[in-house]
């Protein structure tokens, strides 16, 4: 029916994973896409250099709150540092445009798609590169 | 009531591809009609030269055309005389001029009273003014019809302001201001009436000297004659006050390494080569409009701005943040409920629905309306029922996408 | 060695009457090639949006296509990276960002250098900053080569330095700055050093990071593309102390009445629409020009050049005042001895021929070459031998009815 | 041959009127086209209100210098506030494009033709416009 806004995509905005910030949190960070007025919070509690929380909340489009499930879904419970090296890889393949599920694996699939929309890659990303302050903030 | 167009056929792009296309973003700019592109193609083909420069008939016969062609700009708006028009390349270089070339904005104090509506390009230069000076920036809120709230105006505007600079019609809402009035208060204390109509122009009959304004602005793309063509209209006294800001070939009348002196008239604010290609679709553009206009444009478009309206309220779920007007003008921004603009924008591209979504160029209204952006949709003389018949089927399938379930 | 043009077939305004054109003015504007033209048409018919806004594939492609189009420019002058390429519509636009935004002529104090052959365009602004300020304007005389006289350079240049500014090529006299060298020395004194591309970017090779230069500006219209682009290269060191100059849309990241923020790249420098048409043609100029350089346009218009100074020496009673240089560079001055350049070259016209007559935008150059203005032929890649014969026979009439009798 | 530098005009190119300032005057003014660059002075004398000398000089171009030829010619031993009225009659007659040997008589044929090239007009006007500088010195 629609390229970009695909099943599983739009599972992951209506079921969003992690969409509550009431959590006890080490870190707290907002990031904002003026391009788009996406606005989002993202809340990282880290114990012995693993994420035992994630979580967000925002007023944001389908695509920044569908790459925010999939953000919370897939770091909790990895390895902060680990954690970091993902974001880091999502950020760079959206921007080359590269194919999300083989190089992340296939729970990233929903964000296939996004690669061909330039102009809404930076909604994708929005999640993780306030994840990266987060990081910034705790990191050893 | 038949919303059928019966300009559509001018303009090739609708049926250049077996793609349909449903435009309804003419605010961003208009598409160009056959007759325009015409014009600047026999123009780079067989006429193109560098004007008011040259003695031979390519550039003579260019310098005389660029010159008649300012009449008829002129005449477009009721202008006094051609020596009011300035050439430039659009609004934004427009408002640069008078921002950046003022004298009374040198003096360092008073204030500069807009209003809450305003397009980036009538804001931004205000607002670095006052943050290199002492000027103050008065902002005027809007009244719930959407036009500039008239008594918060009077106790803005004072004897020390310098300027007022409002647009005539919102980019966002489709609102129109009701500039006489402001251009009688303005006048009362002596201040400058700069109006931005980049929106408006297209869509109603401008005088300027019935509006009583110092300065008005418009861009060539917004009126169907493609890029690269705008006009200053500048008053006998405001071009008195105005002093050049670009500097360059043309304007001046002696230069030496030491001292210069401007050439007289409006020449002096048109350094550098004219786009004359520009300037020769815009009067192609304005000839096209003016005939639209003869043959019932407005009303038209009217019609199917209030046709438009009644169809957005009924489909429900959407909030428009236009008000309902007298004289509905072609600008309607909306969101549909719990959608983000920039999905819905998408899904409607799907759907070969050309809308904008964001914030056009208008953060401090958005900020005032509550909300961070909206889908603006804008009517142009190629548009009909059919287009809005499509937009609800898009908007349905962003219900069903993003919605019901 | 016949000197016949390959190239004129390709500009349909040589054939559109039965008049012929000897057109000797491509300093001024060069004529437009078919090929560009059909581009813009192509354009203005099917493709025309507003870029850089939509979502739609209109716009969403328009946008793509400028952005590749700013790589093609990067690589036509060889800079770093499409992100130290700003579209404006010209030379003189580009000069204007500059001497407006740069942060350290806001000092008050320190120096700019020029030379006495700058173009109005690269002497008004400078002028105007040492008027307001305490910032000394130095003007660098002219070695007996026509170009900048670089012992004088090396004693006006200091640390207090702030930017020099010449030409690449004088647009009356055809002669070429050694740029490279003056980089060099620029560097050395910590200054910025811009570059008057206007007339260079038609005949030589451009490599902006051979040269050294912070900024280098040109236009479209005199590269064969028509009204309404031009080019501000800056290097990255240049960007990171510009601030930008016009003010409006789509140059900031956020905005509230109270304050703003700018988009981060070179964006920032390009509020307002931007003119995709005249960036397409851009696009289309500069590949007709490559290609036509890959067909060995330089020196067939440097043999052209010699052919022509030849032609004018033998004529006699002609003062010449372009330099014979080892690689002529189609531009040429002289004046007929006791005859006005304004009355030859309304002589030329009434023999069809396009020459430019005055003091092309450079008054203190001719107060230099001690007169008030001449006659100015410049070349283009449809010229040819024909052309020039055509220019003695009508210098011949200029002297019968003038001189001879 | 010419359209514009026809035999009268150019005569009047070759051999000017007045092209001499060695003259006794009471007002010297000097004018400028910034246009054409042309520059010219025109000194008058006057004597109970006639004309009783003019002359010009200058660097200038042919319409501008037969311009001036043909002024000094038709002043001289003119009525002074007459001359002022045929120096108006004419910078108004080139600016509409007047016929100017029906406007003024037969002596202004030389410069009908400057009428239909408007970037030339002005080089007409100036002689005219300089002399009309001295009668405002002068007037009475
Ligand atoms: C050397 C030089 N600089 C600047 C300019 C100004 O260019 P533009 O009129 O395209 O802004 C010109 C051409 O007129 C020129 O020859
Ligand atoms: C109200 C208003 N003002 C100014 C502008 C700026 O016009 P331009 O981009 O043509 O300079 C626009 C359009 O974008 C507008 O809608």
């Amino acid at each position: 029916m629609s390229a970009l806004y695909q099943q599983a995509l739009l599972a992951h905005h209506q079921s969003p994973v992690g969409f509550n910030l009431d959590i006890k949190f080490d870190s707290a960070k907002s990031g904002h896409n003026p391009a788009c007025g996406d606005e989002i919070t993202v809340k990282v509690a880290v114990t012995d250099g693993v994420i035992t929380d994630i979580a967000f909340e925002g007023d944001s489009c389908a695509i920044c709150r569908a790459s925010a499930s999939i953000m919370c879904e897939q770091l909790k419970v990895t390895p902060f540092t680990q954690a970091k090296s993902i974001a880091d890889k999502l950020i760079a393949g959206l921007e080359s445009k590269e194919n999300l599920s083989e190089l992340l694996g296939d729970s990233y699939a929903p964000l296939n798609a996004v690669a061909s929309f330039p102009i809404r890659a930076q909604c994708a990303q929005l999640p993780w590169q306030t994840f990266q302050l987060c990081f910034e903030e705790l990191k050893p | 009531m038949a919303l059928i167009s019966r300009w559509k056929a001018d303009f090739p792009v609708f049926t250049q591809s077996d793609q349909p296309l449903y435009y309804l973003d003419s605010a961003a700019s208009s598409l160009v009609p056959k007759v325009v592109a015409d014009a600047s193609y026999q123009y780079l083909l067989n006429e193109h030269a560098n004007s008011h420069r040259g003695f031979y008939p390519l550039s003579a016969q260019l310098t005389q055309r660029i010159e008649d062609i300012r009449a008829q700009v002129a005449n477009f708006i009721n202008a006094p005389s051609a020596d009011n028009i300035i050439f430039n390349s659009g609004t934004t270089a427009g408002i640069h001029l008078v921002a950046n070339g003022l004298n009374r904005l040198k003096s360092g104090s008073g204030n500069i009273v807009i209003s809450a509506a305003e397009h980036h390009a009538n804001l931004l230069p205000w607002q670095q003014i006052a943050e290199n000076s002492d000027i103050e920036l008065r902002v005027v809120p809007l009244a719930a019809s959407g036009q500039v709230d008239m008594p918060m105006l009077e106790r803005l505007i004072d004897d020390n302001t310098l300027i007022v600079a409002v647009t005539h019609l919102s980019n966002v809402l489709g609102v129109e201001n009701p500039i006489a009035s402001i251009g009688k208060l303005t006048r009362q204390h002596g201040a400058f009436l700069l109006v931005d109509g980049a929106q408006f122009a297209a869509h109603g009959k401008v005088n300027v000297q019935a509006l009583g304004c110092d300065f008005y602005v418009f861009s060539g793309h917004k009126l169907y004659s493609g890029h690269g063509s705008g006009v200053l209209f500048a008053s006998d006294v405001a071009i008195a006050e105005l002093a050049p800001v670009v500097l360059g070939g043309g304007m001046v009348n002696s230069v030496s390494v030491s001292d210069s002196a401007w050439a007289t008239g409006v020449r002096k604010f048109e350094a550098g080569t004219l786009n004359a290609q520009a300037i020769i679709a815009l009067s192609a553009g304005l000839s096209y409009l003016k005939q639209a206009e003869a043959e019932g444009a407005h009303t038209y478009l009217a019609e199917l701005t209030q046709f438009t309206l009644d169809k957005l309220s009924a489909f429900g779920g959407i909030n428009i943040y236009s008000v309902q007007q007298s004289k509905p003008q072609s600008i309607i921004s909306f969101n549909l409920e719990r959608v983000h603009s920039h999905d819905v924008a998408m899904v409607l591209a799907e759907h070969h629905i050309a809308v904008r979504a964001g914030h056009h160029c208008a953060q401090p209204l958005h900020h005032c309306l509550g909300v961070g952006s909206t889908v603006r949709i804008s009517l142009g003389l190629y548009n009909q029922a059919e287009d809005i018949e499509q937009l609800l089927v898009g908007l349905e399938t962003c219900r069903q996408l993003f919605i019901a379930r």
